[in-house]
């Protein structure tokens, strides 16, 4: 790389911290805060969301023509890296990288017409119905079914896992059109109203004790045939490509280093003793060592990023990313559980929440730690567990 | 050396774990945590009538003078059935009472033996992260007494408590441990559930005026019944450990064998036999070393084996807590399941008495000397 | 346990201990220590396992009848402590724990007088014949064939990682007499002279540059088929017997122990610079976490010996003290690596030699603790690969 | 930041390649190791006619002028082959000649650059355990110069080189570079070969006279150039490290495909999968950091990023020889198969320049600042 590339990168960043610093409001702050998943609290996501909207910055892998920056695959980096420095809420990916990246892909240009602009702004939040109960890892397993019915699907069964689904007002969901073929060929991706007749959300205490996640239930619910995205069928593709969309999108190291950084910085500071836990020796190796992980996290992504060739996939690459930044990242929240330590022990419901007025018992972050402890677990489960990762990997790089 | 209970303490052990089976199925624990109704003065009296609470007590004091597997046998059933009553800390902080020559102390055995009051050992501070002996916690001589002040943090059972037994230095530099009325002016208690849905305070002292008799220890001897409180927590909490883990294992056994995946009983995927296999491996390792630990307490021995048990505590409660959870995917996360739970309880039993990293360091000062 | 009981495993305690101090020549004890596997250099081994012999010492296991010590499982404990403690060479095991439980269980009064008394002294060596090229911890998939004519076996194929096969005057071997039934239904167990015309013993180099596993190769080898244990086809029964023999046999703690006093004790002296390496806080903590996994070792070989009852079996503990006592003995080797460091670099070949008389160029333990290192890997190998062991005590616990 | 060669980078790794798999099959090698050759004269003039020992000094100093990358290329083809001839500690030997102000020194870079001679940078101590800036050697000042005492240990090369490079204190407790000729007088060499085949040894040096201008760095030059060596060592090292763990998971893999067991390639058992995929994770975090260590080369943060590449490269090289071993079985036991080869290599690497230990420690001391 150039130094006037350098250089041009470096005035990127300064032009992002700028308006990062000047339109996130202290409540936003405040959720960014408080993340202890890697879910934002709903409502303050979504008010920065709208502020990036209105900035034109809110999906930056998008195409142009759909509302993208154009920025390059090391300027979206950054952009992460300044968003994670100033500790704010991620935007929630359901609408910028999950369905959107679907519609664009599959999507008449009249479903694009009709649904990118909500996606964009926020004024619709969708939620992910994929999981069922009896199909977690497993997609080809799905059972809830889509029968056709004239213009509509009739719409029975129940999926798990649906993050914020009881805010939500849309859903894209993988349902079973068909039970010929193989288990996998069956699946259409379809598009639905949440308050359609026939749904039902119960939403799931976490361990955190909060409710995130949500079992969606369709009893006879009716949606029409113009909601499928894609081919009947070929949902299985659809969604497909939505996993291989964000080239390079694994920003994990983004979120650390920052993250790190502040972690080490509260290690540095000296407690009511007058001992900063810093001078630890075992306490300073262990951030060493963590520093040298989150270092190889940052450098891998940079390499996948830097070494892909235009539209290339990362391919098993993926799959590293995942396993690598999701195992660092509950390394990060081991540490910072350790170095809380009693402190992290107190539950602290109503402090947690954003715009509570409520102050934690100690500090704001030996209050975070526990929950995000636990909420880090998660990382190794979703999105293809850890397990499914492994052996996707080893099979990829063996050839088997 | 033994290492399994005798047949009187395994049936002991059998009638405590049908009361607890009977009192603690899942959701109605789930709800008390979630009502912040998480003492039952039913159920202490019932723990009493049991005689649960008089365990490790001479018959002088009150108690049945029974060998402390007796107690490792209780809590093992409480780290099996999550059970929310006190009775471990309470238990201990009797047991230093009984073991300090203050005859003010001791009169109060009885009535916790009974159920009627409960006692509180103050000694976790946030700054000490897990030495006994770092309190910042003072102690300055008046004509007419003393005056305590200073925090503590994470007291367990304190909002329960009738008396609190609290560590501190005095201007001298020497340990003291006090007994202290809950009611006392001076003291602000600040009452909390800890993120295993157990109760607990930190407390503050202000001012708070003393006649000498409140001292029940003083200097060396101060420091090695604290110790000795702390060793016999560890011992007790490694015991609960094993019953939530043994607890652990099989709901998880259960889950592997019944929950299909791509055709198959999870049990069947190697990757997650080996995994259960290591589950079991650092279950056993504990379960040695609350063996050796126990036999090691009163000994010279007592506190290197207590911080070697709670090393091991650390790494079995920390692996099986958290493969439990990632063996059981997202239905892990959940509050739902009582896994989320038995996670949570182990990993606070990570924290308190010292972490990992604060018992290796004692351990490492150990291996200059030996 | 009593304390009377107590005092009376003291003084065996001291009367072993008496008896291996006096007995142990230096030779004895240059070997013992410069042992760096599992097997002791040959020539003193079996020179120690004749002083033991002679005082009756030898089988401890063994029914008394047959020359066994009539202790009980503590004293056994016991012996192997003290002899660890000596840093003496263990008795290889063939004679005494692989062939001989097979022939008290499984052989005629007439094999018995003829095979234990030359085990026991150690006038003969057996080697072992389990593992083939092509079969490692699947012993079901065994080729090497045992034809029937007339009285005879005609022997052809090869069997591998023979320890110590280029030593022996015996061999027990498995070999496939039928190749009908489940794969393991056809295999026999059979003793058979080294010397037999149409035997062939090919040393393999180890990692550590020595001979100690042998490739052996039969061509038209002709063995009596009276020297067959137990029935025809049955040989499986019978290996399997013999794993079982040693009830509560798990002797690693006993030599563990032993072995980290020895490695503390190095960190607490001076070295050059005067500096103790164990003033070091991390080299101190890494002993204090080993120490810890030790004594985990230790108490649960102490438990399960002490738990069983008369006649039964350690069942899936007998797995779970195989993974655990290696991999502990792999760290132990690791952390003595590391205490050794730079110093550890130089192959010493002649000075590893018992017997050699060249010193080691800087400590005795710093030249040994590569080879040990390299060595120990084997311990997750042989005797069911720690992989094999994983799936018997996780299949065993869940009942599968 | 780039993360890979240049295409005449490439261009010149595959030529290297060729080289090495025509000189360095697997048994050539083990029979030169076992024979004690493990230096080629014939080999070497043949790396110097490939211009391997020229690369990264400057036209001035007779070299190619050409980025550290090639140098790493050539370290990567000599990992993946095993190569013997100590190219990488000769290379960087030479460059802490180059980069020192003394043209005495420098005059002798020519000859290096053509294969005529070599030169050793003798810098580790038994007692120094990593720390290149502890040295047990002395250095007297005389009226007519200096006098030189003291141990080098594994000093690669030392036996096949011309010169040495050795650091000292003197007096005054300032560090000292000295060049000595390799027969001067008072120079004992115990020379030996490493675990893994190379050639090493160890030095003693017993009042050696020298002259002023023996010495060709000092005090904080000194330590500058030392530091700088000991990272390049150490990247070269990573990068040698990567080409033979790309060797040895490409043999694991073609072996975990072949051989079968209860019927089925080893490649189909899922816990050997994800021990396969952990190995290919820590190659390619070890990578990573290699790239981005050799970026800092030069820069404030050379000393760190070089040892956090150490660090890794401890983690890397460990699993990966430990499971390449572990998951041939018995074959990997022996010297007749490569597997065994490349786990004594990476051993050693673990060992020299520092360990993982001694650079998280030196890391934690920057955690206090930074």
């Amino acid at each position: 790389m150039m130094s006037n590339q350098l250089s041009e990168l470096d005035t990127f960043r300064r032009e992002v911290r700028d308006f990062l610093e000047s339109a996130a409001t202290d409540e936003i702050r405040e959720a960014g805060r408080k993340t202890t998943s890697v879910f934002a609290p709903f409502k303050q996501a979504m008010a920065w969301q709208k502020i990036l909207y209105n900035k034109g910055w809110v999906a930056p892998a998008w195409p142009v023509e759909y509302g993208g920056t154009g920025w390059t695959i090391h300027q979206r980096y950054i952009f992460v890296e300044e968003c994670n420095r100033l500790e704010l809420p991620p935007v929630l990916p359901q609408n910028i990288q999950m369905v959107g990246p679907a519609v664009i892909g599959f999507g008449s240009e009249e479903q694009k017409a009709k649904y990118l602009p909500g996606m964009l702004s926020g004024d619709d939040f969708w939620c992910q119905g994929y999981s069922e109960p009896g199909a977690g890892s497993d997609l080809a397993s799905l059972k809830c079914r889509a029968d056709s019915d004239g213009d509509d699907y009739i719409l029975n069964g129940s999926k798990t896992w649906t993050t914020y689904g009881h805010h939500a007002n849309k859903m894209f969901a993988l349902v079973r059109t068909s039970s010929e073929g193989k288990p996998q060929q069956g699946i259409s991706f379809l598009l639905l109203d949440m308050n359609t007749p026939g749904i039902e959300v119960h939403p799931i205490i976490g361990l955190d004790g909060e409710p995130e996640q949500c079992e969606v239930f369709f009893t006879d619910a009716r949606v029409p045939k113009a909601n499928r995205i894609g081919e009947e069928n070929k949902g299985w593709s659809v969604a497909k490509y939505v996993l291989e969309f964000e080239r390079g999108g694994s920003t994990f190291g983004a979120w650390l280093t920052p993250a790190f950084e502040r972690l080490r910085a509260r290690c540095q500071q000296s407690n009511e003793s007058s001992v900063r836990l810093i001078d630890d020796v075992s306490i300073a190796r262990k951030l060493a060592k963590l520093e040298v992980d989150i270092s190889a996290v940052e450098h891998t992504e940079k390499r996948v990023n830097a070494n892909l060739k235009h539209g290339e996939n990362p391919g098993p690459m993926a799959s590293l990313l995942k396993i690598l930044g999701s195992e660092v990242m509950q390394q990060y929240s081991e540490l910072q559980l350790e170095i809380s330590g009693v402190d992290a022990l107190a539950q602290q419901h109503s402090a947690l929440h954003v715009g509570s007025g409520i102050a934690a018992m100690g500090s704001e972050a030996d209050m975070l730690a526990m929950p995000y402890y636990l909420n880090t677990r998660a990382a190794s489960i979703y999105a293809g567990s850890n397990e499914v990762q492994r052996s996707l990997l080893a099979k990829a790089v063996m050839g088997v | 050396m033994f290492y399994q209970y005798s047949e009187d303490q395994n049936a002991f052990r059998d009638s405590l774990r049908r009361f607890v089976q009977d009192h603690y199925d899942y959701e109605t624990r789930r709800q008390r945590v979630e009502k912040s109704e998480v003492f039952n003065t039913g159920y202490w009296r019932q723990l009493a009538e049991l005689g649960v609470l008089g365990l490790p007590f001479s018959e002088a004091d009150g108690g049945l003078d029974l060998d402390f597997p007796y107690l490792m046998a209780v809590a093992e059933e409480i780290g099996r059935g999550l059970v929310l009553e006190p009775v471990l800390p309470v238990t201990v902080a009797g047991r230093l009472l009984a073991a300090s020559n203050n005859d003010d102390a001791k009169s109060h055995l009885a009535a916790l033996i009974s159920g009627e009051s409960l006692v509180s050992l103050a000694w976790e501070e946030s700054s000490s992260r897990g030495n006994p002996l770092l309190t910042q916690c003072t102690l300055i001589t008046r004509a007419d007494g003393y005056v305590l002040n200073g925090k503590k943090q994470a007291v367990l059972a304190a909002a329960e408590s009738q008396f609190y037994i609290v560590s501190t230095r005095d201007s001298g530099g020497d340990l003291q441990l006090l007994l202290l009325n809950a009611k006392h002016s001076g003291i602000t208690q600040r009452c909390y559930l800890l993120a295993d849905g157990n109760s607990a305070a930190d407390l503050e002292f202000n001012n708070v005026e003393l006649p000498a008799s409140a001292i029940i220890a003083s200097a060396s001897q101060a420091e090695a019944l604290l110790q000795t409180a702390i060793s016999e927590s560890i011992v007790v909490m490694a015991a609960e450990a094993i019953g939530a883990i043994d607890q652990l294992l099989v709901i998880t056994q259960e889950y592997l064998l019944t929950r299909k995946q791509f055709g198959m009983p999870l049990a069947m995927f190697q990757s997650l036999q080996h995994r259960f296999a290591d589950m079991v491996i650092v279950a056993e390792k504990l379960r040695s070393l609350l063996w050796a630990a126990c036999q090691q307490l009163g000994s010279n021995n007592q506190e290197k084996s207590a911080a070697q048990l709670k090393v091991q505590l650390g790494e079995s409660a920390r692996y099986v807590g958290q493969q439990a959870v990632q063996l059981h995917g997202g239905i892990g996360m959940t509050d739902e399941l009582n896994v989320g739970a038995y996670f949570k309880r182990l990993t606070v039993m990570e924290l308190l008495c010292g972490q990992q990293d604060y018992h290796l360091g004692k351990l490492a000062e150990l291996e200059l000397v030996s």
